[in-house]
């Protein structure tokens, strides 16, 4: 069972123009930065991105969507990107917003076998039309249904040689239910270490899940919002 | 006088009672975490998933890989605890989050509210407010009365496209506190010094408004 | 925001005859002996127990239906106790048998406000009667509805005072699932600790969802089928 | 000659290839964890939450903590996780268990199972059968090919209750491995000095035996 890959080039080149990929992270935080630059220099094309943010125009997302690699989005949030705006006005770019928690849930459903799950968000705007409702115990929801992508790239802290993924802080976000949603999952870890390492009580994403795993570099981490607190006078 | 935007998440503030789990929206909403009484144990969720989100870093402390749902670097408190966006989401559809807190663009007599979208303007997504929306028990609405043109927000019906329907209970602005009830605004307080006349005028939504309505108490 | 309790007496004596209860474990692993033996003693009868197993015949919940406590049990697997038996084939207990998955899924959905989920368990079976089927992709599936139980009680290895928890090994089991499910959810913990102890990366349970802790005591922590393998000699 | 249940468990570890999880239910299943090939990286899953289960322990280190799906104390290897059972199960429903192996009662020619009831006996439950026959890619059912009345649990239909339908993929008895294929048991290899005549005898349902049975190869 060899599931080390040696670098991001190696454990993205199969990825085909056409594919359906899920992205990991949550705005700047905890995204697959290796994986994102092997992408854009490989030039792969007409690419659905499931990912909840489309990154901003100089980092994430963005670099993919400045080679116009990018044929759709799906996520909760776009802000923040010029490039994107004018892609998707330009109508080059298509775009599906999904409610937040129904992105994550629709990826743990893909995971976890579920074909769809019910959800009340949406219920009663323009995100209901052409969906199924159905009312539980007096309550509205809408049938949403599993992502089908062809590959998840996510970014974990720590990984092992099995696939085991731990995830820290607020990077962990919509990494592992993604890493449970690919039909090829590909990590990207801060830190590889051998199998036997990790605590198996502390594993957030078990090895089963993940096909691909490789030791990341060069970690940028931009930071979005920096958002500081005074130091207190003494 | 009209109340600052200060005033209005310090208005909010005395909504909160020990032991509740609050979600506080980006804007207005995110001061309310300024004015927790210190008497009260309040938990701060965040949707990108944190229970327990502590204030901005100390200059030179901030980690890339410790943010809040508006992506401004925070940090933990002791007892915090980090889950995934599932799980997140869970927890709020499942009722645990006993409040939310959330700006509006506006809000219907009958509890709908309208926040995420401007036809002819490029759209940046929902985010998480449809999930917060549908599932909170307890929403509170924080806005101005009226937009930048002076149009009222609490409107019989919104114009804009809906976040969700039926889900507002209450909503605190520059001018008063007012509860939906029964398809209406229900004047529960006034700022200090504002009449129930400015209050009235800059209400296009149905307004019930019984004797004596008191003003906010600071 | 005070949860912590003294023990298992007061944090179960306001469950009252008729509630619906889940109890976590798997076998005898990880089940809330504490709040168990309170039951027994406190002698709240009517009891729908949601629970994968029905203990043993002097151990776990075998000890509350010694006791006659319980009107109806959901679980997966009931073997390895005579005095369920008995009490099944005489008509004085109500059981309904639901496949391990469908059990652990329908707690799960309880806990993320999913209404009911989809799960191919049971197509075709007598599990399937009376149920909704659907077919997506051309699988069919069974609508499953989620549960609501009263109260989920549930056992976990360390614990703090703002209810974060945190499992050992399998017996994890469904525990995490019913701490979520319960409208109030009460737990035992080996090792009760104070907030800000555990790390915020590996809690299992997040406090959110849980209203009662205490310190637990006297684990007996029962082996049910003890195997082993000899040393290898030199 | 027939085979005894360790060779059963033995023919079915030739089926294991490299990187493969595998679950193994109750009795002869759990035989096959001591054939795995020294060469193949094979994972074992318990349902009831582990990832990577090792051997018995050494007598002295039981640990009530830690048991399998049997309840039977295991151990650990190194690359072990652990999870709750909706992600157990969840892993089995989405398909990442590439191979289920385990016993039953009856197995109808188009691959239908029956192993967790029989009418007017006690009903234990059905404990994860259900979910993994529903969701296994691949099942291998390791069963004797008759009762202890001397019956054929090959048929044409099941008698008993079923567990699942159209599931099975092949069977190893102590007389033949047999693959499901359009509604038949096909042959492919017979126990050393087994002949097609006592599989055929033995075999109620619809049995497809082309030319050139080969032998089991240990």
């Amino acid at each position: 069972m060899n599931k080390v890959f040696t670098n991001a080039a190696h454990a993205v080149e199969d990825i085909a123009d056409g594919s359906t990929i899920m992205l990991g992270g949550f705005g700047l935080c905890g995204i697959p930065e290796n994986c994102i630059a092997a992408l854009v220099k490989q030039g792969t094309k007409e690419l659905t991105c499931i990912s909840n943010n489309a990154g901003v125009d100089d980092f994430g997302i963005g670099l993919m969507l400045q080679q116009k690699q990018v044929k759709k989005m799906i996520s909760s949030y776009v802000g923040e990107n010029a490039e994107f705006e004018r892609q998707l006005l330009s109508g080059e770019l298509d775009v599906e917003l999904v409610p937040q928690g129904t992105l994550a849930t629709r990826c743990m459903a893909a995971g976890y076998g579920m074909p769809a799950i019910f959800t009340p968000a949406g219920v009663g705007t323009e995100v209901a039309q052409g969906k199924e409702t159905r009312n539980f115990n007096g309550k509205e929801y809408l049938l949403e249904m599993a992502f089908d992508a062809d590959y998840a790239i996510v970014k974990a802290w720590k990984g092992d040689a099995l696939g085991n993924l731990v995830y820290k802080d607020t990077a962990r976000n919509f990494n592992p239910l993604m890493a449970m949603a690919g039909k090829i999952t590909i990590a990207e870890v801060e830190e590889l270490v051998p199998a036997g390492t990790l605590d198996p009580n502390q594993v957030h994403t078990p090895g089963i899940y993940v096909h691909r795993i490789f030791q990341g570099q060069d970690y940028e981490k931009r930071i979005e919002q920096r958002t500081v607190r005074k130091q207190l006078p003494f | 006088m009209a109340l600052d935007k200060y005033q209005i998440a310090q208005r909010i503030a005395q909504e909160l009672q020990d032991g509740f789990y609050v979600n506080l929206g980006i804007g207005i909403p995110t001061l309310v975490a300024n004015y927790i009484p210190a008497n009260l144990d309040v938990i701060l969720q965040s949707e990108n998933g944190l229970l327990g989100m502590g204030p901005f870093p100390l200059e030179g402390e901030e980690d890339a890989d410790l943010i809040n749902a508006g992506k401004q670097t925070i940090t933990t408190l002791p007892g915090s605890a980090f889950f995934d966006s599932a799980m997140s989401f869970g927890m709020i559809r499942s009722g645990k989050v006993d409040l939310t807190v959330l700006g509006a663009m506006e809000v219907s007599e009958n509890g709908d509210i309208a926040n995420w979208k401007i036809p002819g303007k490029m759209v940046k997504g929902m985010g998480g407010a449809m999930d917060l929306v549908a599932s909170a028990k307890n929403i509170i609405v924080a806005m101005m009365h009226t937009n930048p043109k002076g149009e009222s927000k609490l409107l019989s019906s919104c114009t804009l496209p809906l976040t969700g329907k039926r889900c507002v209970k209450k909503i605190v602005t520059e001018l008063a506190v007012l509860e939906i009830v029964n398809g209406a605004f229900k004047l529960l307080e006034r700022a200090p010094g504002v009449s129930v006349d400015e209050i009235r005028e800059k209400t296009a939504g149905k307004l019930i408004v019984e004797t004596g309505i008191p003003e906010m108490q600071f």
